[in-house]
């Protein structure tokens, strides 16, 4: 290892340090996140204050149209981002619509990455059968097309009713039915990953010499190699929070997600597909807000992934 | 040559780990064919004594070790700590054995879990059987380190990147010697080291070895640095013994070619030893999936005759405290025929 | 061969877990399935849909009479709101799945295309300033969802400009140029996105494959930095692209459906988005059943090609 | 390196009058530094030496004193975040400055370079052949079949048994020791006159590194090549070399010939890696005489003598002082030092720490020498 570490000096290295003095204290420790990931950060923190503080804050009912400004567009007096056909405030919407698309995200992505974070500790852990098994398992889901499972998945776990869906207690129930249906699509997903990771930490020598401590092995699966698998399930569960923000569009589309007349971002821009021009604000505005969501996760799933050095391709 | 047998084994009560006819075999790959990796492997280790395991990569050297420590578990064969049969203990007997036999591991920095403090690492041991207060625990974590040149003050709370790869071998001896083991497999632990920093490696074991107490079973492919620690010496080639005996005796007088090319090998740093004119060895170690018959290493040999490809050569001693796996061992003082050149590989 | 006789095995596993799981599904379903499915039917109906969905029989048997239906080709028909009377599947099938595997070939050709050599120019370039701009427009394109890409599409270049035909579906052999007019903004719509995943995806195992000894060996040789790039790195380079671009086909067949509803192009995904808005469980384990067979099918594929490409062929890849 | 008869100058301007007579490749002053997120990293740091067509030069020291990256920087085979400054003239003609570009003419024609890991420096999806082949087809103007004869030849030369068969088979398919002669072979192809060897036996087991070193040896003679061995190990080049220069923490603390350095070592440091290393001929169990301490960081070198915090010999004056290169009575033998091994000034210096029982810097020395191992490491 040591010897080696002169010729890790090749065309477009940038890790020269490493490779010409051994790691000297503290080197790692100061590397900073950078700019953008704080920006990266707020921006996140910010749309969740707001989700969490929609009850508080001062809006116009979500649900209730304004029928002497309807269509309003960006900026108009009393409807700061516009309003819909029936003239229902898009801000307000927006807002309360967040409460639904990130409960639904990372509801769903907390669910796949603990069920299937679990399943793929244990099989890359413990190898063998239960490898094989688990593996077979992630695999074959896998060949489901994702969109697909998670459309069928709601379809039949909550089927829509003609009555639609204005109550609180409907609300719950789907968005409850809508985060299984997506956690359990992500479960094979974040599996596959952990199971990579979790299978070349644990041929580790550490492993090894915790064994050779006489460490049981939930011991040492648990403290040896978990830590060290976590960073990549990390940044993998920022992808996939990602991911079910988007996913979440495409299932309004198919008009399974939150129903009318509550609002989520992807119902939001759902509803003026047909109509793009009548009014732009109801989907641009929640558009523009799934893409600077999705941005500051993408970058942060890719700062986590550089600093602790998780190979791209290992995802 | 490299040959079986148990004439080299001590009387059972002299011993504290005895080793019979160890056999290690694993599938290569998908093939269906097995990896020879250890056949047949004898030795014991007597308490306060360093044993030295020494041959080239591909010999079985650290495949013994870990059978020994049943990480995993050997094919067939029996190792005796103490008088008690390894495979013969439950899992959970097998696991209170951990504390009296511990392992040295060769790379500094994958063997230490890049996640963990230097002081949990160290601790391991402690916490896992649940030595003492937690007092007390901190007292002797202290104590160690200090005891293998790390500064528990200023250093305990760092984690294994931020020290180079000497120090990380000082954690793993730390690590192996906190809980007052008897044996100690020490696995090439100076292998990926610079010499400078391989010296001070040494040294601390032997120093660390006289002031616990300690027996250890000292793995590596460098001759001279196993002569310079061991009490005794077993030279492996492919997964059999080729040569046992005290370090002074064989490294003056090998008794097996196998023995004698190796000490040719070395680089020695004086100008004045021609290397072209030491003896050479033909071709590569063969694959362990298909080992040559007899002695395995005849189709290397320069004395190689008819009747190594027949018959494997039994463990016999040669002088007294000298034990040699040979059909036509050395006499003292007798060189092997040096080759010109590179020369082309056996094929 | 052994690895021909694998992977037929799993192909079957597969389909036999996902066509199975699918008819557990119905099972699933909360209260009396036939009521969901057609609420407002008579005795009559409800009765025929029971008997061909064979919710009498346990799911084994259901199943088992579906995979035979399935074997044979013979199908059935979709029920129509009050009976059976409805499309034929295997009709259905076969209009639509070529169409999605041409979307999915168009979508995969364009990325590969484009992702290729901005994967590896970026890498060769690593650390510059011209990497990190490629590297942020990247993260753009590809938070950006395909819906709100094909909308925005839409809008500009349809609505608008009127410069593309905003749906529908024109066969290649019929009229090409019209075929790619009408798949231009579909095609693109996904690729956009793709070509972010794909080029970032290569770049970084390209930089990898950079820092290897052997491409400083080759450099050492004197030849020239388009020949160490193309022959030498992006060979060994390409092997997670690969399995990225097999796992996508799944995703593709199925998955651009939503690009598919969007501009009425009528393939397997609308089917099945299709089959799931009006219940048509039987019609949906078919479909499924095709993506599942595509997919593995595609995979055998790229495993073979991965051994051309690594002669290595160490142990078994994912599937 | 050349038996050199001009008179003392301190460090680089020594040879910058050096006529251009027989010697192949002059190296003067180099300096190489990488940008890092830490900061400068001083790899090379002023290395100056010259070598002669079909001699040999070892370059030795331990892990990050720069050895191979020196080798790099000479044949200009270095990252993007390097900056390289000094004078390499090959033939006379300065190639100090050229960039990739510029060098390639050189590459794999002028001078080759051996790699250390077989098992990483061959690419493992290219045929054995094509890879021999590549560089003769790429400079010269060749047929195919002409390029594959000559790749037979060469692999015939480097000792690989079946070579047709080889020519198709793919690097993984080779043992260690066959993929390192195939690397000779590639290295070899187009006839260089300079072979950088970069630790080419450190991955192989001692039998199969006699045979390479044995290879490596012939075949630089056979060719009046002149070679560059850069190695960790002492007793690698001990035999091999007609000169050698010792690295520390980016810079040449000694340089002789072979013999001289051995016999008459001058420099606390090559005195230090030599008794360090075990030997067979000492009993067992003997005490070994380590180096305490680590090298200093590359990104701020101390002040004075690089090697002054672990040294037994060191003097207030090495903390503050940076010892320029001096020569000694053999010729062609520099190093430096203030107060040499084996000089008047060296013995009394030692005298002093020893009874001290610490020298200037702090590190603590018992008799012989010896550096006291027990207490904390930095």
């Amino acid at each position: 290892m040591l010897e080696s570490a002169d010729t890790e000096l090749t065309a477009g290295s940038v890790s020269a340090a490493a490779a010409v003095e051994e790691p000297p204290d503290e080197v790692f420790e100061k590397r900073g996140m950078g700019v953008l990931a704080w920006i990266g950060i707020g921006w996140l923190s910010l749309v969740v204050l707001i989700a969490i503080l929609a009850p508080v804050l001062p809006l116009k009912a979500p649900m209730v149209g304004d029928y002497l400004h309807p269509k309003a567009g960006l900026f108009s007096p009393g409807h700061l981002l516009g309003s819909d056909d029936s003239g229902r405030d898009v801000l307000s919407r927006v807002v309360w619509g967040a409460r639904a698309s990130l409960l639904i995200a990372v509801g769903s992505i907390a669910f796949g990455t603990l069920i299937g974070g679990f399943l793929g500790l244990v099989a890359g852990f413990k190898g063998g059968l239960t490898d094989t098994v688990l593996g077979a398992f992630f695999n074959i889901f896998l060949a489901f097309p994702q969109l697909v499972l998670a459309l069928t998945l709601v379809a039949v776990l909550a089927p829509v009713k003609p009555s639609g869906g204005a109550s609180s207690g409907e609300w719950g129930h789907r968005i409850l039915v809508v985060i299984l249906a997506v956690g359990i699509v992500s479960v094979p997903l974040l599996g596959r990953i952990t199971r990579a990771s979790a299978i070349s930490w644990s041929q580790r020598e550490f492993v090894m010499a915790a064994r050779a401590q006489g460490a049981t092995s939930r011991r040492v699966m648990l403290r040896e190699v978990l830590p060290n698998v976590v960073p990549a399930m990390a940044s993998i569960a920022l992808l996939g929070v990602a991911i079910v923000l988007v996913l979440e569009g495409a299932l309004a589309v198919f008009g399974v997600s939150i129903q009318e007349p509550n609002p989520s971002w992807g119902n939001m821009i759902y509803s003026q597909l047909s109509n793009l021009n009548s009014a732009p604000a109801v989907w641009i505005v929640p558009s523009v807000l799934i893409f600077l969501s999705v941005l500051a996760l993408n970058y942060l799933g890719d700062v986590v992934r550089a600093r602790f050095d998780v190979r791209e391709s290992a995802l | 040559m490299a040959g079986t047998g148990t004439a080299h084994l001590r009387p059972p009560g002299e011993t504290i780990l005895r080793v019979e006819d160890l056999v290690v075999e694993f599938p290569a790959g998908r093939s269906g064919l097995k990896v020879h990796a250890v056949s047949n492997i004898s030795l014991d280790v007597k308490e306060g004594e360093t044993l030295g395991l020494v041959g080239e990569s591909g010999c079985g050297k650290s495949t013994t070790g870990k059978a020994i420590m049943q990480l995993p578990p050997p094919k067939s064969g029996q190792v005796l700590f103490e008088g008690h049969d390894m495979a013969k203990l439950s899992g959970e007997e097998q696991r209170r054995t951990r504390t009296a036999m511990k392992m040295i591991f060769q790379d500094p920095i994958s063997s230490l879990n890049p996640r963990r403090k230097v002081e949990d690492i160290i601790a391991e041991g402690l916490r896992i059987w649940k030595v003492g207060t937690p007092q007390e625990q901190q007292k002797k974590i202290d104590d160690m380190m200090l005891a293998v040149g790390l500064d528990p003050v200023l250093q305990r709370g760092r984690r294994p990147h931020q020290f180079s790869g000497g120090q990380c071998q000082r954690i793993s001896i730390a690590r192996a010697v906190i809980t007052e083991p008897k044996l100690i497999i020490c696995d090439e632990p100076v292998s990926a080291l610079d010499v400078s920093v391989q010296a001070q490696i040494l040294n601390l074991l032997e120093e660390m070895k006289t002031r616990y107490g300690l027996t250890l079973i000292f793995i590596a492919h460098d001759l001279a640095v196993v002569k310079n620690v061991s009490d005794r010496v077993v030279v492996m080639y492919l997964g059999k013994i080729c040569e046992v005996g005290s370090p002074d005796v064989i490294y003056q007088q090998p008794s097996h070619p196998y023995t004698r090319v190796l000490l040719d090998a070395i680089p020695i740093p004086d100008p004045s030893i021609r290397p072209e004119a030491r003896a050479k060895v033909i071709g590569e170690i063969p694959s362990p999936v298909a080992p040559p018959s007899g002695c395995r290493f005849r189709t290397r040999c320069p004395k190689a005759q008819s009747k190594c490809a027949d018959e494997e050569p039994k463990i016999k001693e040669i002088h007294s405290g000298q034990f040699v796996a040979c059909h036509f061992p050395l006499a003292p003082g007798e060189t092997l025929p040096t080759r010109n050149g590179s020369g082309p590989l056996a094929s | 061969m052994q690895v021909i006789v694998r992977r037929v095995i799993q192909l079957i596993v597969v389909l036999v877990v996902v066509t199975f799981f699918t008819s557990i599904l119905t099972a699933l379903l909360p209260g009396d399935p036939v009521t969901t499915i057609a609420p407002f039917s008579s005795e009559q109906d409800r009765a025929n849909i029971r008997n061909q969905l064979n919710l009498n029989e346990n799911i084994v048997v259901r199943y088992g009479k579906w995979l035979g239906h399935f074997m044979t080709g013979d199908m059935g028909r979709e029920y129509a709101g009050t009976g059976v009377r409805g499309q034929s599947i295997w009709g259905r099938i076969k209009d639509s799945l070529p169409r999605s595997l041409l979307l999915m070939l168009y979508v995969q050709i364009l990325t590969l295309l484009i992702a290729v050599p901005l994967g590896v120019y970026t890498a060769y370039k690593a650390g510059t300033r011209l990497d990190d701009l490629s590297n942020g427009i990247a993260f753009l394109l590809l938070s950006i969802p395909v819906y709100v890409t094909a909308t925005l599409m839409l809008l500009f270049l349809s609505v608008q400009r009127h410069l593309l035909p905003t749906e529908g579906w024109v066969s290649l052999g019929s009229n090409p140029v019209e075929h790619f007019k009408h798949l231009a903004m579909p095609v693109l719509a996904i690729t956009i996105g793709q070509v972010a995943v794909y080029a970032r995806l290569l770049r970084s195992d390209m930089v990898a494959t950079l820092q290897e000894d052997y491409i400083l060996m080759a450099k050492s040789k004197g030849i020239s930095d388009r020949r160490v790039l193309w022959r030498h790195a992006l060979r060994p380079s390409s092997l997670t692209l690969l399995t990225v671009a097999g796992l996508n086909v799944g995703q593709l067949i199925g998955g651009a459906l939503i690009v598919e509803v969007i501009f009425h192009l009528n393939g397997l995904g609308f089917a099945i988005g299709d089959a799931i808005n009006r219940r048509q469980y039987i019609a949906l384990q078919d479909y499924i059943a095709v993506v599942a067979i595509v997919y593995v099918l595609v995979n055998v594929a790229v495993d073979t090609l991965y051994r051309v490409l690594d002669p290595r062929i160490r142990g078994a890849r994912i599937g | 390196m050349s038996r050199r008869k001009r008179g003392a100058a301190p460090g680089s301007e020594r040879f910058a009058d050096a006529p251009l007579d027989g010697s192949l490749l002059e190296v003067t002053d180099v300096k190489t530094q990488f940008k890092t997120p830490r900061g400068l990293v001083h790899a090379v740091d002023g290395v100056s030496f010259s070598l002669e067509r079909g001699k040999t030069i070892g370059i030795v020291g331990e892990s990050g004193c720069g050895k191979s990256v020196l080798s790099r920087s000479i044949m200009g085979l270095l990252p993007r975040n390097a900056v390289r400054h000094g004078s390499v003239t090959f033939e006379g003609r300065e190639i100090g400055k050229s960039t990739g570009n510029s060098m390639r003419q050189y590459w794999g024609t002028q001078m080759a370079m051996v790699f250390q890991d077989p098992m990483t420096s061959l690419n493992p999806v290219m045929r054995i052949g094509n890879q021999i082949m590549e560089s003769l087809r790429f400079h010269f103007d060749v047929t195919k079949d002409y390029a594959e004869e000559t790749a037979l030849a060469l692999l015939n030369s480097v000792g690989i048994p079946e070579a047709e068969r080889r020519l198709r088979e793919y690097p993984h398919q080779l043992s260690g020791g066959m993929r390192q002669r195939v690397m000779i072979a590639i290295a070899l192809a187009c006839g260089p006159k300079l072979l950088f060897a970069d630790e080419p036996t450190t991955a192989l087991d001692v039998t199969v590194q006699a045979q390479i070193l044995d290879l490596l040896q012939e075949q630089q003679r056979e060719r009046f090549m002149a070679m560059v061995l850069v190695t960790h190990d002492l007793g690698v080049v001990a035999g091999r070399t007609d000169d050698i220069a010792v690295m520390y923490a980016g810079r040449v603390v000694e340089r002789a010939p072979t013999r001289s350095l051995f016999e008459q070592t001058r420099h606390p440091y090559t005195e230090a890696l030599l008794k360090s290393i075990p030997k067979l001929g000492q009993p067992s169990h003997s005490k070994l005489d380590a180096i305490a301490g680590r090298p200093p960081d590359l990104v701020k070198p101390p002040r004075g003598c690089k090697f002054a915090a672990r040294c037994p010999y060191a003097q207030p004056k090495c903390i503050t002082d940076e010892p320029e290169l001096v020569d000694a009575e053999t010729p062609g033998h520099a190093f430096r030092c203030f107060f040499p091994v084996g000089s008047q000034a060296g013995a009394e210096a030692l005298a002093r720490n020893l009874s001290a029982g610490e020298t200037a810097t702090g590190l603590p020395v018992r008799k012989e020498g010896e550096a006291v191992l027990t207490g904390v490491t930095v």
